[in-house]
């Protein structure tokens, strides 16, 4: 499949404006917390080989909005799908079997697993992680292949030194790193990127940046919460403002910032609007 | 085994430990053997067996070892025109039965009309048992949750504060080695250290791990541990057998609209809803109370409120060590004081608290009275030596159709 | 005081076939809780269920070769059964049902309900004979230097029973060291994380619990032919609690802590009866204060404290790495 | 004027090594309201956690008039006549809204019957709705008890973690309107909001925070106009 990078050149810049290839569609989505919507998204495409970047103020259900679509919590109303699979009552580990895979904005490095032990968890071929296979062998061969993979994954986010190291003793920034490598090992066609900036000190963010617009070169789909807004005008190719739950605004990032409704979803409304 | 030649040969189907006996049902000048009897034998409140007399009368239920056990006559099953003479006397407690003897026991048997209890009165008198065992896991079982509530942890100890209420009741008020005060005397001392035990708890063992940000999985096998290091010095110190707090033993049933009832049970029942409704009170209506409430909805916006977290916490354990010992103390006198009552009754407060929703203290009391007449009214379905396990099922079923129970959130599913 | 004879005790107890059937429980307690992170604290309902399962098969008239499978097989039912409705509930809920089922179970097999399938308290005995009859050794006869000596018939069941530990702990490494393992250890970890990688975390902890079931069932079936005799009463939450001790005290999450946890708990449970029985009879005062009854509840006492002090200092154990400690905070 | 609380060269975070705040310099004065705003991910909320003790302060001093706070624990701080509403999980949900007040006083009950009053008077809703339960109350009436809870001791200072967050607009009208309303009663107030501009029209003064440090302090009126802050919430987004 050939991804076009000019294909949403000609899209609008309105919110649930449809795309020419959407690989996530996003339909009536809700959820509400003790009567306050946390997401309210009326239809939202993502088209198929971009990276989209998801912005908004605090509280807006950025969060929400991934957790509801990789299945690890239930909308009151809605329906969404993957490459025209849809994924309502899907739980969150077949999201991840069917190429959906995201991270969290505190990183879930599985402490007392090696790093290596931790790229190893993501591969999805092994047949050693089923009982019998665990039991009768012949697992090896697919360990092997998984290495060869996780080595030159790990090689590729500068995390080779620590293969053999447990993962708790990463510091913050290696953890996001190992993160994203270890999502990247279940081959996922759409990866979701929780704040994977966030903590992350200022010499790593930019090769985090680097590694990400990799992923889309690899024909990957990225979806990605950010809230540092050089970086999303850097390297989103479509961006989505989420305020209050709902999708206000959606298009190039060049669009977004002269966007005066999302200057004020941004620094909030003057009281006395009508007389600046 | 090799005793069993001591065994009476009249018994001699036997080859260890039983209780036996013969009813013969005395009219005017005549002796006549009932047959079709059923004499049960329990230990602990458990069946161990069960017997039918037999055309002479005679009945005999073989007992695992030695020990004491209860036996009961289901007046049910005799004969039309046949009564206990003393009409209480279907069930004699602390029948002691010594290692490879047969222990007899008399049921006099006259002229009589008692028969089967009516329907009303069996269902009530169990309606009955059922208040009297929920106000005792309620009274046990609000501590638990509170602790719950405050700390989060789920404390496995929480029995033996339960067996220390007894103990302590059973050590001032009748032992020979203790000072020989009145019931109410003793039993105030008990809750009185069981509260300052809750005390010592928290101050030298629960506040330093909390300190240490010990994890919950972690501190609660420190309770299990703690658990088990006190059930045996219980029974180092106490003994392993059952005993009786010297006032209020044999007491004789009075009427209650129709249903046979002994006073001791209804100041149980008096007692735990009053002292109950003062929990609810305080919880309710003093400062403290609240603040307690406070903490266990969020610690760390009670530390912002200038509300001193700890001392909420510890106050929490000096009650929950209270009424601890005040379940104990009743939990002792309607059934009897032995050292491992505490780690029986627990059970049956997980069920509680877990069926009314952990950590809120109103779940827990709810959840008592329903385990409580769960576990008394299923004798009229299951024979009652299954008692405890229905309550048990009772919690495995509720947590299948509302894991949150009756009155708490949605959080506990991991 | 004859040391000699309290490490005599201590050794002959801690080679024996009964420390062989708790190595087997704590290997299977050490899946579950070291490798799963399930606090199953209903372990002694599976040795029951599969030391039942076993006994009435052969009642029924079945050999004892169909019956230890059925034994297996009824734990692992078991295990299924407890799994589903109690898996998805946190940790301490977890607890709280897997300990109210398994004295629910036992409550219900010692009742006369129960009693022409169970025999209700008083159990089912002479069911193994099968087993003795296997015995290559006179049953009467003696082996050992001194009084350093055990029976023909110890001695067989405790070739059989360490022979069972070394194939349970084999079977363990293999699954562990398996990728299979590994995702055992994620889910340990941070269920989260195990499943946005695609792990189905529900079926992996059904099946920790299932196979541990199965190896639960192996340790009752060893401890009931051992004794030929299955009770009611000797599946006490009691046997869970101790078997923690065991697993926590050798290394939880670690191969060989749940046998070396069994071998030191035994040697060090039974050299201090022994101990306890010598300064009775040798010290005045101790025979004064203490029956040798209560002398052996003092030792349970020990073991409450001993617990107690491994959790709060040493909750890695003997055999694990303190970096590697299971029981922290994160 | 005096200075009321004083912080320099504040350094914090919560994982080892990550600093959030990366020296931050502030003052609140006497009667002041104080509004910082920034960027998400600047440190906001951490900046005002760290103040009240809450995180801990790797470098630097907080002063609160001459005394040194830093590091104080947060009970301390109340008796000491700092007041904090946190942005999440600000009321007691399971407790009326008398009962959330009562708590706010809990180191100085015999004062009920004086604070009571004034605190009703701020806020009617919560005389209306004494006896709710504060669990069912909306967000912007959550906020007022919040508020009112923190004021019952008579602070001479409280501390806003973004009042306005995830309230609707009327309601965020509402809280800036009671905010600004708590500092004309003389009461200080360092709040720290994501509605940049409603915070600056009503604060005295305003500081702004980017990545973790100051980046300007000025009047809020000419923060309100500076062309640099939106750029600093947009980035380059902003510029174009």
């Amino acid at each position: 499949m050939t991804i076009d990078p000019n294909a949403l050149a000609d899209v609008a810049a309105v919110p649930g404006v449809a795309k020419p290839d959407p690989i996530v569609t996003i339909d009536g989505l809700e959820r509400s917390f003790g009567g306050v919507h946390a997401v309210n998204v009326d239809h939202l495409e993502i088209q198929r080989g971009t990276i989209t970047s998801l912005i908004g103020p605090n509280g807006a259900g950025k969060t929400t909005l991934f957790n509801l679509i990789s299945g690890f919590d239930e909308p009151d109303n809605g329906e969404w799908d993957l490459d025209g699979g849809g994924l309502v009552g899907i739980s969150a580990y077949q999201v991840a079997r069917r190429g959906m895979v995201r991270t969290f904005q505190l990183t879930k490095s599985l402490a007392r697993l090696t790093v290596m032990e931790n790229m190893h968890v993501a591969d999805q071929t092994n047949p050693g992680e089923t009982l019998r296979g665990a039991l009768f062998g012949g697992w090896r061969k697919a360990e092997d292949e998984a290495t060869e993979k996780a080595t030159a994954l790990l090689e590729r986010f500068g995390l080779t030194h620590m293969a053999d190291e447990f993962a708790g003793s990463l510091s913050g920034g290696q953890r996001k790193l190992l993160e994203v490598a270890r999502a990247l090992m279940v081959d996922p066609d759409v990866i979701m990127l929780d704040e994977p900036m966030a903590g992350v000190n200022p010499a790593l963010t930019q090769s985090l940046l680097h590694h990400i617009t990799g992923l889309r070169e690899d024909g990957m789909t990225v979806i990605f919460i950010e809230h540092d807004m050089d970086v999303v005008q850097e390297i989103s190719d479509w961006v989505v403002v989420l305020a209050e739950g709902s999708v206000i605004a959606e298009g190039p990032p060049a669009s977004i910032g002269s966007n005066e409704i999302v200057i004020d979803a941004y620094l909030g409304r003057t009281h006395r609007e009508e007389e600046e | 085994m090799a005793l069993a030649l001591l065994a009476v040969p009249a018994m001699a189907l036997a080859d260890g430990e039983a209780i036996g006996g013969t009813l013969i049902a005395t009219t005017d000048d005549e002796r006549v053997p009932v047959e079709g009897v059923l004499i049960s034998v329990e230990q602990d409140g458990t069946l161990v067996g069960d017997s039918t007399s037999d055309a002479e009368g005679k009945w005999l239920v073989p007992v695992p070892g030695a020990g004491t056990y209860t036996v009961r006559l289901d007046v049910s099953t005799l004969p039309d025109g046949v009564g206990l003479t003393n009409a209480d006397s279907d069930v004699l407690e602390d029948i002691v039965v010594q290692e490879g003897r047969q222990r007899t026991v008399l049921f006099p048997l006259g002229e009589g009309s008692t028969t089967s209890p009516p329907p009303y009165q069996r269902f009530g008198s169990l309606l009955f048992a059922g208040l009297k065992l929920g106000a005792v896991i309620a009274l046990s079982a609000v501590g638990l949750s509170l602790i719950y509530a405050v700390t989060g942890l789920v404390n496995f100890a929480h029995g033996e504060m339960v067996t220390l209420g007894a103990v302590l009741t059973y050590f001032f008020s009748t032992s020979v080695a203790g000072p020989g005060w009145s019931l109410f005397i003793a039993g105030a001392a008990a809750v009185a250290l069981g509260a300052g035990f809750g005390w010592v708890q928290d101050r030298g063992l629960w506040r330093p791990l909390r300190k240490r940000r010990m994890g919950l999985v972690a501190m609660m096998v420190v309770s299990i541990g703690l658990s088990f290091a006190l059930r045996y010095l219980i029974l180092v110190m106490f003994g392993g057998t059952r005993k009786l707090y010297d006032e209020f033993t044999g007491q004789t049933p009075i009427d209650f609209f129709g249903i046979p009832v002994v006073p001791k049970n209804l100041i149980t029942i008096v007692v735990g809803v009053v002292v109950l409704a003062l929990v609810g009170l305080f919880l309710q209506r003093t400062r403290i109370g609240t603040a307690l409430r406070a903490v266990s909805d969020n610690p760390d916006l009670s530390e912002s409120s200038g509300i001193d977290v700890d001392k909420v916490v510890t106050l929490t354990w000096v009650m929950a060590g209270g009424l601890a010992a005040l379940g104990g103390l009743f939990f002792g006198l309607t059934e009897a004081v032995q050292w491992d009552m505490g780690f029986r009754l627990l059970l049956l407060i997980f069920a509680a608290v877990v069926l009314g929703g952990l950590g809120t203290a109103y779940g827990a009391m709810l959840g008592a009275f329903v385990v409580g007449i769960a576990v008394e009214m299923s004798t009229l379905i299951f024979p009652s030596e299954l008692k405890s396990a229905v309550g048990l099922i009772v919690l495995i079923i509720m947590l299948l159709v509302r894991p949150q129970g009756l009155l708490g959130t949605r959080e506990r599913i991991g | 005081m004859d040391f000699i004879a309290v490490i005599r005790d201590g050794f002959l107890a801690m080679i024996g076939p009964v420390t062989a059937a708790y190595a087997v429980s704590a290997v299977s307690l050490n899946l579950q809780f070291g490798y799963t992170g399930l606090l199953n604290f209903g372990q002694v309902a599976f040795m029951m269920v599969g030391a039942y399962g076993t006994a009435i098969t052969v009642e029924a008239g079945g050999s004892l070769w169909l019956g230890i499978p059925v034994g297996i097989l009824t734990a692992v039912l078991l295990g299924l059964l407890l799994g589903l409705p109690t898996l998805r509930l946190r940790a301490d809920y977890l607890a709280i049902t897997t300990i109210a089922l398994a004295e629910a179970l036992r409550l219900i097999v010692r009742s006369s309900w129960a009693e022409p399938l169970t025999n209700g308290v008083f159990g089912i005995q002479g069911f193994a004979d099968a087993f003795f009859d296997l015995n290559p050794f006179p049953g009467g006869a003696v082996y050992g230097v001194g009084t350093w000596t055990v029976t023909g018939r110890s001695l067989w069941m405790m070739i059989v029973s360490w022979t069972v530990v070394l194939l349970v702990v084999l079977l363990i490494r293999r699954l562990i060291k398996s990728p299979w393992g590994r995702v055992m250890r994620a889910i340990r970890e941070d269920e989260d994380a195990a499943r946005s990688l695609g792990k189905n975390v529900f079926g992996y902890k059904l099946q920790s619990l299932m196979i541990g079931g199965a190896i639960g069932a192996v340790s009752g079936i060893l401890l009931a032919i051992e004794q030929q005799n299955v009770t009611p009463d000797a599946y006490l939450p009691r046997l869970t609690f101790i078997l923690y001790v065991i697993v926590i005290l050798g290394g939880a999450g670690t191969i060989l802590g749940p046998v070396i946890g069994a071998l030191v708990f035994q040697f060090v449970f039974f050299g201090f009866d022994s101990l306890m029985a010598s300064a009775q009879a040798n010290i005045d005062w101790v025979g004064d204060i203490l029956s040798p009854a209560e002398a052996g509840q003092v030792k349970l006492i020990l073991v409450g404290v001993g617990l107690m002090l491994l959790m709060i200092f040493r909750p890695q154990g003997m055999m694990g790495d303190l970096n590697e400690s299971l029981i922290d905070d994160h | 004027m005096t200075t009321l609380l004083n912080a320099t060269g504040i350094r914090a975070g919560y994982l080892p090594g990550v600093d959030i705040l990366r020296g931050v310099d502030l003052h609140v004065d006497e009667g002041e309201l104080v509004g910082i705003i920034g960027p998400n991910g600047a440190g906001k909320s951490t900046l005002i956690k760290a103040l009240f003790g809450l995180v801990a302060i790797r470098e630097g001093s907080v002063t609160l008039r001459e005394d040194d706070i830093t590091n104080k624990a947060a009970h301390d701080l109340v008796k000491a006549g700092v007041g904090y509403v946190p942005q999440r999980a600000n009321v007691f949900p399971s407790l009326t809204v008398e009962e959330n007040l009562e708590m706010g006083l809990f180191t100085d009950p015999h004062r009920w019957d004086e604070r009571v009053p004034a605190v009703h008077e701020l806020f009617p809703l919560l005389a209306n709705r004494a006896d709710q339960k504060a669990g069912s109350l909306s967000g912007g009436e959550r906020q007022m008890v919040a508020m009112g809870r923190a004021l019952m001791t008579a602070p001479s200072l409280i501390l806003l973690d973004e009042p306005s967050a995830g309230l609707s607009p009327a309601n965020q009208e509402l809280v800036f309107d009671t905010v600004r309303k708590i500092a004309d009663s003389g009461v200080s107030i360092l709040m720290v909001e994501q509605n940049a501009r409603r915070c600056l029209e009503i604060a005295d003064r305003g500081y702004v925070l980017d990545q973790g440090s100051n980046a300007y302090t000025d009047t809020g009126d000419a923060l309100l106009h500076d062309e640099n802050v939106i750029g600093l919430y947009l980035g380059t987004l902003g510029r174009e």
